[in-house]
């Protein structure tokens, strides 16, 4: 059980990082040019561990990261990885769709108590605006996530993955996949949601203070989080993974699409994109959740 | 432009340039006809220019027109000893901005601008630097240091003409050794065949003198 | 004053700024309630240091004081002397500089879309444009050593002539670019997301832009059809046949557009410059020799229109070799200051580096 | 020869006797962190000159400098090497004295252009400095005006080589070492306050 959880976090924190540097290689490709390496976050992240910390703003700050770390380490660890198996389905059994979304939003939360107190006002307004793109992208996905404990009349993970079996909620609910699809670019943090750490206007927002090992530790929980997030998409709406490269590959291709959706367009305000994500996916879940 | 030369005696320096003189009592009267009665009615730049040997300032306002197909000139002098002038704020707003640079760099007060703090100097205690008096160089050398490698950060005018001065010197001097080495020499000859080693002597010197001329002409 | 209100320095360090200054704001949430630019932090005092050189000295230096787009300066220096001393330069040089001034516009309306682009977050337009940017830069350096600052328009005419094959080379790149431009179009200028943004943003109210001594992109964004190269022609742009894209939306989309249409124009213009350009002819007047270089005790005040709009240098000559006074009047000094801090106010922080980009604020200008 | 050159010459060869000694004395873990941190390098560019307009060009496709795992961040917390790029006005360096004291450890400085080495163009300007290492400790001098792109990332490579192999006494040891040479050098220079003063209030409002 133990082994278990710890090889669930070390991949996550692995795929994380990976998919992180292919990201960035396929955007430079994008781009016109060479790009990093493929291990490049993972030195980014390590160099970072080595460095020193040249601020002190209480112990409050020092928690803020380590709350939002728990956040995501909590998250990946109640999302099964497997399909029907044994093996790798962590702490799912003892916890079920809810559970998640509620740990889901304990790292912004935590984010923001660390935030509030350096004081700087660039770190107070990418919080606000961290909350305030919450409120929007919470709607749809949660609207699509109860859409399909409906349509599973369970709100367990395991379950919903299991009734996939013959065909995948994307295809038999579209609606709400696309729905829960823009939210979960939200999520991600890429364009054209990505205000919160918009360097040109809040000057990369929360973590305008963080240097050294926070941000290293801040680092690692988005690349955690992020491959939470793709795992629970992959649960939901393709059917779970048999086999490793299955999940591999189910996770890759969603990774691929949202990260040519995040090339081609640029930022929203935040005010245009909550004013988007209630309007347009919204009203698509909604209408999905017609349908169920 | 005929209300323009009704009024006012206008000369044509350029093709599409004019200009007008008028004294600085008269100053305001005739921004104010101007921008008003004739199609000069733009403001896009104040001039000034410090004539030190006269002892004014010789302002000039820019004016063009809508079209800007044509620039007046509007100049007048003004006497250096931080005299002010009445800002023009009111006809063009973005006359505030240039009279705040005026200011900062000339000294120049003006009346009515409410905005002429720090412009582009930070805690500046020194003259208006603008000013012909405030001699920069001096002012470098005073605050900065520089890297090994740089002694010769010096008035290139100034530095021409002490090496001139020295290398004439050392021209004069050396003549007058080799007129004594000569006459040593003659001496010598009479007595003894000549010696190897006072050309060597001559040789290191002529060496040593180049780099000095070299420097010169890179300086300028 | 209210006590809700939160200030912060928007630069001068900051990713979101058009160089090296700072805007300080006053915020209530995210909303601007009072703005005022701060400048200064590039102050290397130009006019005090051409003041100490001879006339031919001073010519290597005006080049950098607007870093993106130099040749504006260079020419209206150039202009500036010769119309001081009541030098004439050939045709072909005025072909020559022509194909500068045009080629210089091109590049920096390339690095323009980088800035703008980037300041919504959109990284791709940007990797493309520099690269293109790049090879226009690539161009500069074969014809004048450098790939930044060029001391290429020379008083008297130009430095040297073109090298052998030039303008073929510069004929395939503007192929290239005419196939290039449709591209932008699709990625940047009919994107849903910067239309969203840019339209209705950072308006400039079309009575108050002519009084107000506005300039370049920012008049034809409302739709004033002003051009220093139409209405003031200068060098042979009246030989030549281009016409000026004018808007009247008076916001940011508009400005872009301008600017869409400028980048087309002036690859027309490069275009007819190649097939016109006299192939015999002086490229450089004679001149004195640099130390007895003297200027007239007159002045003068002469004007370019550079990729952001009106470019004036006033110049007095005092008798000797020294310039006595050369006074600098870039675009930004009136969009930075009483355009910027009118404008800003009631506006969304998001908004700010957008609008500054889309005015075209080049700090080293504004302090020299 | 001449006596600036001789000097020069003596400070040049105090600096490479400085660094032999420290070449050999680190340890396995101390050689992974200087590998790990020549291999990721965060960048705040701050713009402080001319030098800024070279910066996009090496950050973007044309040049690429993420190859070599240099990317740039915003806010001088997170960044590991500051690029001065260009002369810097008195206003200017004490934003560059306040960034770089907020930089955290290991950090270094790539000076870009000959303005920072010796005023360069500037040399006669009352506003500029001369000298930037009599304020803040730099690490890589690229010379030129304005240095090519190549010559930047050639800068990049060289301190890359020099932190893996711990063949410089990197500048922050100096600064905070030597910190009473600098802090007088600053204070020479800017006067009590080497750093911005933000309470300024100009149209007579309070920050409160």
């Amino acid at each position: 059980m133990f082994i278990d959880l710890l090889i669930m976090l070390v991949m996550a924190y692995g795929f994380g990082f990976l998919y992180y540097g292919l990201y960035r290689n396929i955007s430079a490709r994008v781009h016109g040019r060479f790009g990093p390496s493929l291990a490049q976050s993972f030195y980014d992240s390590i160099k970072l561990f080595t460095k020193d910390t040249s601020t002190d703003f209480g112990w409050m700050f020092f928690a803020g990261p380590i709350i939002m770390a728990s956040g995501a380490i909590l998250t990946v660890l109640f999302i099964p990885y497997f399909n029907h198996g044994e093996r790798l389905v962590g702490l799912s059994p003892y916890g079920n769709l809810i559970v998640v979304l509620y740990f889901m939003v304990l790292g912004p939360l935590g984010n923001a108590l660390g935030v509030g107190s350096h004081g700087n006002p660039f770190g107070a307004m990418g919080i606000t605006r961290g909350l305030t793109r919450l409120l929007g992208l919470e709607m749809p996905f949660y609207i699509a996530v109860v859409g399909l404990m409906i349509a599973n009349e369970s709100a367990d993970i395991g379950t919903i993955m299991a009734n996939q079996a013959e065909t995948y909620n994307i295809i038999a609910h579209p609606l709400l996949f696309i729905a829960a699809f823009i939210s979960f670019l939200g999520f991600l943090g890429k364009s054209p949601f990505d205000v919160v750490g918009a360097p040109q206007e809040v000057y990369s927002g929360p973590a305008v203070e963080f240097g050294g090992k926070f941000l290293a530790l801040a680092l690692s929980q988005s690349a955690i989080f992020s491959f939470a997030k793709l795992l629970l998409m992959v649960d939901l709406f393709l059917g779970g993974a048999d086999s490793l490269w299955d999940l591999i590959l189910k996770t890759f291709v969603l990774f691929v699409a949202s990260v040519f959706v995040g090339n081609v367009y640029g930022r929203f305000t935040t005010a245009q994109s909550v004013d988007f994500l209630l309007k347009v996916p919204t009203v698509i879940a909604i209408v999905g959740l017609l349908f169920v | 432009m005929k209300n323009l030369q009704k009024t006012y005696e206008v000369t044509q320096k350029v093709e599409r340039l004019f200009e007008v003189t008028v004294t600085q009592t008269d100053f305001w009267e005739a921004v104010l006809y101007i921008s008003t009665q004739t199609e000069f009615n733009t403001l896009s730049q104040i001039a000034c220019a410090d004539w030190i040997e006269e002892e004014h300032f010789l302002l000039t306002y820019i004016l063009t027109t809508d079209a800007r197909d044509k620039n007046l000139m509007l100049k007048l002098t003004l006497g250096r000893e931080y005299e002010s002038m009445p800002s023009v704020m009111t006809l063009f707003p973005q006359a505030e901005v240039m009279e705040r640079d005026l200011h900062e760099m000339y000294g120049i007060g003006f009346e009515g601008n409410e905005t002429l703090y720090d412009f582009v100097l930070e805690q500046w205690h020194d003259l208006p630097p603008l000013r012909r008096e405030f001699d920069t160089l001096a002012f470098v050398h005073e605050h900065f240091a520089f890297k090994g490698g740089r002694e010769d950060n010096k008035d290139v005018k100034v530095e021409q003409k002490r090496r001139r001065e020295e290398a004439k010197k050392q021209k004069a001097l050396e003549a007058a050794k080799q007129e004594a080495k000569k006459q040593e020499t003659e001496k010598q000859e009479t007595e003894k065949p000549k010696e190897p080693n006072t050309h060597a002597t001559d040789a290191e010197e002529t060496q040593d003198k180049k780099p000095d001329t070299k420097e010169a002409e890179d300086g300028q | 004053m209210d006590s809700k209100l939160i200030k912060i320095f928007h630069g001068p360090q900051h990713p979101g700024i058009t160089g090296n200054m700072s805007v300080e704001l006053d915020l209530l949430g995210e909303t601007i309630k009072y703005a005022r630019t701060h400048v200064g932090y590039l102050h290397r005092g130009f006019e005090k240091l051409v003041e100490r050189r001879t006339v031919i000295q001073a010519f290597t230096i005006v080049c950098r004081i607007c870093v993106p787009e130099p040749d504006p300066n260079e020419e209206n220096f150039a202009r500036a002397v010769e119309g001081l001393a009541g030098i004439e330069i050939s045709e072909r040089a005025k072909y020559i500089r022509v194909m500068v001034q045009e080629m210089s516009r091109l590049a920096a309306q390339m690095l323009w879309m980088g800035g703008q682009s980037g300041s919504i977050g959109m990284g791709t337009v940007g990797q493309w444009s520099l690269f293109d940017r790049d090879l226009m830069l690539d161009l500069f350096e074969e014809l004048t050593g450098g790939r930044v600052y060029h001391m290429y328009t020379y008083p008297g005419g130009v430095r040297r002539d073109l090298p052998e094959g030039f303008l073929l080379r510069l004929s395939e790149l503007l192929d290239y670019l005419e196939k290039k431009l449709p591209k932008y179009d699709s990625i940047f200028f009919d994107n849903a997301t910067f239309k969203k943004r840019a339209i209705g943003t950072g308006v400039v109210p079309k009575e108050e832009a002519l009084k107000n001594g506005y300039v370049g992109q920012t008049l034809r964004g409302c739709g004033i059809r002003r051009d220093l190269r139409k209405d003031n022609p200068y060098l042979v742009y009246d030989k030549l046949d281009f016409d000026i894209p004018v808007f009247d939306g008076g916001d940011v989309y508009s400005r872009a557009l301008v600017r869409r249409g400028e980048m087309r124009e002036s690859i027309k213009i490069l275009r007819q410059v190649i097939a016109q350009m006299p192939a015999e002819g002086a490229i450089m007047q004679k001149l004195p020799k640099h130390r007895k270089f003297t200027l007239p005790k007159e002045d003068i005040y002469v004007a370019t229109e550079s990729a952001r709009g009106e470019f004036g240098y006033y110049m007095a000559g005092d008798g000797t070799e020294h310039i006595r006074r050369m006074q600098v009047k870039g675009p930004s000094l009136i969009h930075g200051f009483t355009l910027l801090e009118k404008m800003l106010i009631d506006e969304e922080l998001s908004n700010v580096a957008m609008i500054m980009n889309s005015l075209g604020i080049c700090p080293p200008e504004i302090e020299r | 020869m001449q006596k600036g050159f001789v000097a020069y010459n003596n400070e040049q060869k105090s600096l490479e006797a400085e660094t032999e000694g420290i070449k050999n004395s680190q340890t396995l873990i101390q050689k992974a962190m200087n590998w790990f941190s020549a291999r990721s390098m965060f960048v705040v560019a701050y713009g402080t000159g001319c030098g800024a307009i070279e910066m996009p060009p090496v950050f973007t496709s044309r040049y690429d400098i993420e190859r070599l795992g240099v990317v740039g961040v915003a806010t001088p917390r997170q960044a590991d090497i500051m690029i001065v790029s260009g002369y810097c006005s008195l206003k200017t360096l004490r934003r560059v004295i306040r960034t770089y004291e907020q930089m955290s450890e290991p950090k270094y400085v790539i000076a870009l252009g000959s303005c920072t080495i010796n005023g360069g163009m500037y040399w006669d300007s009352y506003n500029t400095i001369k000298k930037l290492e009599e304020y803040i400790g730099v690490d890589m001098y690229v010379a030129g005006c304005m240095p090519r792109p190549e010559a930047l990332i050639e800068g990049f490579v060289k301190l890359q080589e020099s932190i893996r192999n711990n063949t410089i006494q990197p500048g922050y040891v100096k600064y905070r070492e030597d910190y009473a040479y600098y802090q007088a050098n600053q204070e020479k220079l800017l006067g009590k306050e080497t750093q911005p003063v933000y309470e300024e209030d100009y149209a007579g409002m309070n920050l409160s």
